[in-house]
């Protein structure tokens, strides 16, 4: 198990245009929309890392920007890492797809698609996962829904 | 041989000489057909209810509940209940079944069982036709059952249904062998085929204490082959109720349905009869070789209590299978019929007929 | 007409023989869709379809004060009601770095512990069921009840009982609670050999459940397939092991790891863990330590902002809980990994090849609960 | 030869796994004192539910007419679904002043999820929860109910 300070060494080391925010309760990491999957292939590739274990992926909807976030966890080691890519692009947010490396992210990501309009490249089967084709994106934070959602 | 106490044969002769003397023998024999039909069609829908009680009852106190308990004392009218219920019930048509299979293959189905009952030795000298290869037409009959459910899986038009009827056709056809082959072991023990007549040669004991082991080891696959002909307990997959929903009958209603239903218990209580008939001596009662006064004791229960007595516990034991056991997978069901019931039933076979040859059974 | 067109229309051998299973089906546990490719009795393929009761649980979270959400987690995976909710607890005493009292520790992991067998109970229920053994499910059905008498002496409800509530519990345990835990092991050490009796033992159900549906460790890693399902993989994923909560570091337990890989290692990993289980709660049941049943908590919560990360192990896995605060008294965002939304996705990987009745089987070995997976 | 072996133990141990099983049903067949099923509508006479157990909200009142609630307004904020609308009154008390008292305590059992969380936020107790299980009706609208009785008024010592 490595602590927060040799993971940061050995990602700058990897990719160099990762920036590290202080102050956070697991080791965050973020990353440009482009680098983001040579970054989390190396992270699982490399032999001190070997972050093998997509524990969940999400994103988040901050107005502004919207922010995709993996945890990744090292079943050998059982370090932690938070991987973030800010997405400027509100209208027509769009990234790579983490599918060749984890089974698990085509789920993960069809659901942020479903719920955050998210387009994921390279994504195999990329449709929408509960909701109907036209329903809108409803965890973005300017979603209205006047029928089916009352507000409080 | 036994005595004469409680001959039903006495009754039925005497309800034919009045007949005699009251119109001429085609009438008579058309007047007898029709009673015996009447006679047979109520005990067929009594003993399918009963049965249906009785089913749930066992299974309810195996798995430490009441059963059904609110329609009458007991319960006991709850099928009745359900009986009526279906009858009311909406009879959906299937837009795209094949109308005339589809209506056509419940009542295959309950003929196939209906008939089977035919040539059941009840009790002594209660028999309706008493074929002289009884026990080839038992077996020919009941098979037919198969034709109505390939029918309804068929017909219905349903990819459920299909894959029940086909799973339900290979598993009778198979199963048909071993059955017929621990039953032959029967036959060649007692040198006849004539149901009646192999329950007479049983007066001395039953064939399953008379014939030794391989007996034994007939009336056990006769009881596994038997359970999987009639699609029960964990042979169902021809319903397979957690797979298919309801396998062949998945699309049928109201008293079709219950149509099938029936033909299943009835089935069940006919292979007990016969397992009762052809092991442990039918309507004969249970005699020691030639302890008189033991087997004059015995001889007072009458015919058709032994008969029901023995049948029962066979259905117990089939009921007793369906509540323990899970069910088999269609690979595993044909891996145990041909790579363990079938040549152990042959190798039986010959043994047995080295027994009879050599006359060690008694 | 060409050969080849005729083999086509007559044998159909490239025609796909597809049946729903599903929304409405026995065996899958509620609406689950199933779409199947079968060729005779094998699958060829499956698309599992869900959607059929997504509620928005996360949705309704960013409305919601952390004390109201509490009662909606419990709607996931309610089988693991207890577990969830205190997840979000956790999450939330993290984030405002609360001591919580070391009885409230004691009382949530022998709830959770309990909870843990009554979920596999549920299991092995509806497990034998799909596999045709119809009296195990009154067998379990009947053993589970004594668990829920003891939830509803103390909460008041059985199944969802919000009972864990950020600092600590809603109110103290019911003075009976130890009595009637200790009571109740007492009675399933007796019952559950039985089971073994009834089912694992028995050669229909053996042939049935060994060699199928074989999942590899790194299969079940990539899938992120976790709980029992993924250490039957020999996948070590056990949160209490890796990042122990409320009493896990004060009791000595085992993480039960299967090698086979297959239904019956899942299957057997279940079973060793409900054994286990009574293990810790035997420890736990006697020291429980006497004190408050909840911190001082401040009848509103405000989380600092940031973000906050935090599992549990529920008796079907690893359920994370990703809570994005702003400094208000909702959440921005809530997300729930459940565990069973990643074990859902593995089934077509397993299943493929195998039989219609083998399908079941996977899909009951992997316990799957569908309010967990739509949330 | 060894295949053979082979084969007939794995049929007797086969046959005695299966008798293992029924050994178990057997044992519960004849033994009909395991039958656990309560015979609900029957037993209604001496059914009693726990103490704890959340049935309904119900607002306990004592001989009087008497009950504790103030009308805050807390339970219907805490509640996570809108199951509980207080209407508040204001009627003058004895010095003359306007008062805030409670005209209706609407509570919708239809909308409850039993969470618990108006019960335990209320600062006067006043609200606990009911053993009442039955609350089947033919008409949703019965399921809206009024939990403070009519006539009923504020006990003195809960005033403050």
């Amino acid at each position: 198990m490595l602590n927060k300070q040799e993971l940061t060494d050995i990602i700058t080391g990897l990719i160099p245009e990762t920036e590290f925010p202080e102050g956070t309760q697991l080791l965050e990491v973020i990353v440009p929309a482009e680098k983001y999957f040579s970054l989390v292939e190396k992270l699982k590739s490399d032999q001190k890392l070997s972050f093998n274990y997509l524990i969940s992926q999400t994103a988040v909807d901050f107005l502004s920007h919207m922010t995709v976030v993996c945890h990744l966890e090292s079943v050998e080691f059982r370090h932690l890492i938070v991987v973030k890519v800010l997405l400027t692009d509100r209208e027509n947010p769009t990234i790579d797809s983490l599918t060749a490396l984890y089974p698990a992210a085509e789920y993960f990501e069809r659901e942020i698609f479903d719920l955050f309009g998210i387009r994921f490249n390279n994504h195999p089967n990329l449709k929408r996962l509960f909701l109907e084709d036209d329903y809108g994106y409803p965890l973005r934070k300017d979603f209205r829904d006047e029928i089916n959602i009352i507000e409080r | 041989m036994s005595s004469n106490l409680y001959d039903f044969s006495t009754l039925t002769s005497s309800i034919h000489a009045a007949l005699s003397g009251m119109m001429s023998s085609g009438w008579v024999v058309f007047t007898e057909l029709v009673l015996i039909g009447l006679l047979f069609l109520l005990f067929y829908a009594l003993l399918g209810l009963f049965l249906v009680y009785l089913e749930r009852k066992v299974c309810a106190i195996i798995q430490n509940r009441v059963g059904p308990n609110r329609v009458g004392k007991w319960g006991l009218l709850q099928t009745i209940a359900d009986l009526i219920k279906l009858l009311l019930k909406e009879l959906i048509p299937i837009r795209k079944a094949d109308p005339i299979l589809f209506n056509l293959a419940p009542f295959i189905v309950i003929l196939a069982s209906f008939m089977a009952m035919a040539a059941l030795p009840f009790a002594k000298g209660l028999q309706a036709v008493d074929f002289n290869i009884g026990v080839f037409y038992v077996m020919a009959v009941s098979s037919l059952g198969v034709v109505g459910i390939l029918l309804a899986g068929w017909s219905s038009n349903s990819k459920y249904s299909l894959i029940g009827a086909i799973r339900s056709g290979a598993q009778i056809v198979s199963y048909e062998l071993s059955v017929g082959l621990s039953i032959l072991a029967i036959v060649v023990f007692s040198g006849t085929m004539q149901l009646s007549g192999i329950v007479e040669s049983q007066a001395d004991g039953w064939w399953l204490f008379k014939g030794h082991i391989p007996a034994l080891i007939a009336f056990v696959i006769f009881l596994i082959a038997s359970t999987a002909e009639i699609n029960r307990g964990p042979f169902d997959l021809a319903e397979a109720e957690s797979e298919l929903t309801a396998g062949f009958h998945t699309e049928y209603s109201g008293i079709k349905f219950a149509f099938f239903f029936l033909a299943e218990y009835i089935n069940m209580f006919i292979v007990a009869a016969i397992g009762a008939t052809i092991f442990l001596g039918g309507w004969m009662p249970f005699h020691i070789g030639n302890w008189e006064g033991f087997n004059h004791i015995m001889n007072y229960i009458p015919s058709m209590v032994w008969f029901f007595l023995k049948t029962f516990f066979i259905v117990y034991l089939i009921m007793w299978f369906k509540w323990t056991f899970p069910r088999l997978r269609i690979d595993q069901l044909l891996t145990l019929e041909w790579k363990y019931l079938l040549p152990i039933s042959l190798v039986n076979i010959v043994f047995i007929a080295f027994i009879v040859l050599m006359g060690w059974h008694f | 007409m060409s050969e080849e067109i005729i083999k086509d229309v007559i044998v159909g051998e490239n025609e796909d023989y597809i049946i729903n299973m599903g929304p409405q089906h026995p065996s899958t546990h509620g609406v689950l869709r199933l779409e199947v490719c079968l060729k005779g009795e094998t699958v060829k393929y499956l698309i599992p379809h869900i959607g059929y009761i997504h509620r928005g649980i996360e949705k309704m979270c960013e409305a919601d004060t952390y004390q109201q959400l509490i009662h909606l987690t419990d709607r996931m995976d309610y089988l693991s009601a207890h577990m969830n909710n205190e997840a979000v607890c956790l999450c939330v005493e993290d984030a405002l770095q609360v001591e919580i009292p070391e009885r409230v520790k004691y009382i949530r992991t022998i709830l959770d512990e309990l909870n843990r067998i009554a979920s596999h109970q549920l299991w092995w229920c509806a497990f034998g069921m799909d596999l045709g053994a119809l009296t195990s499910f009154f067998y379990g059905l009947r053993d589970r009840e004594h668990i829920l008498d003891i939830f509803e002496e103390s909460f008041g409800s059985r199944l969802l009982h919000s009972f864990v509530m950020p600092g600590g519990l809603m109110h103290d345990v019911h003075p009976n609670f130890q009595k009637r835990t200790k009571e109740f092991i007492k009675y399933f050490r007796k019952k559950l050999p039985e089971y073994d009796q009834l089912l694992t033992g028995n050669i229909i159900f053996q042939n049935r459940a060994k060699g199928i549906g074989y999942m590899s460790r790194e299969t079940a890693i990539g899938y992120g397939v976790t709980g029992p399902s993924g250490r039957g993989s020999n996948f070590a994923c056990d949160v209490r092991k890796i990042a122990p909560y409320g009493a896990y570091d004060k009791v000595q337990f085992n993480e039960i790891l299967g090698t086979g890989g297959d239904t019956f290692a899942r299957y057997q990993v279940r079973m060793a863990e409900m054994w286990e289980s009574m293990n810790i709660i035997e420890q736990l049941i006697d020291n429980i330590p006497e004190g408050d049943y909840t911190a001082k908590m401040k009848p509103i919560i405000k989380l600092p902002a940031g973000e906050y990360f935090r599992r549990v192990e529920t008796a079907r896995g690893e359920l994370a809980v990703y809570v994005v605060s702003d400094g208000n008294k909702s959440p921005y965002r809530m997300k729930f990994r459940t565990p069973n939304f990643s074990n859902l996705f593995v089934l077509n990987t397993l299943a493929s090849g195998h039989k219609i009745a083998d399908l079941i089987a996977i899909s009951g070995s992997l316990d799957l609960v569908i309010p967990d997976i739509d949330r | 030869m060894n295949s053979i072996v082979e084969y007939f133990t794995d049929l007797f141990k086969g046959l005695s796994s299966l008798w293992a099983g029924m050994r178990v049903t057997g044992k519960y067949f004849i033994s009909p004192g395991a039958i656990v099923t309560q015979q609900y509508p029957e037993n209604r006479k001496t059914l009693k539910m726990e103490d704890r157990f959340k049935g309904e909200i119900i607002m306990p009142h004592d001989e009087n007419n008497q009950h504790a609630c103030t009308g805050c307004g807390i339970c219907e904020m805490n509640c996570p679904n809108g199951s509980i609308e207080i209407i508040t009154d204001r009627i003058p008390n004895a010095e003359g002043k306007l008062e805030r008292v409670i005209d209706k305590h609407i509570y919708h059992l239809s909308m409850c999820t039993f969470c618990g969380l108006c019960v335990k936020t209320c600062p006067s107790n006043a609200l606990a929860f009911g053993q009442k299980f039955e609350h089947a009706v033919f008409d949703r609208s019965k399921l809206t109910k009024v939990l403070n009785q009519p006539g009923s008024s504020i006990k003195k010592e809960a005033k403050k």
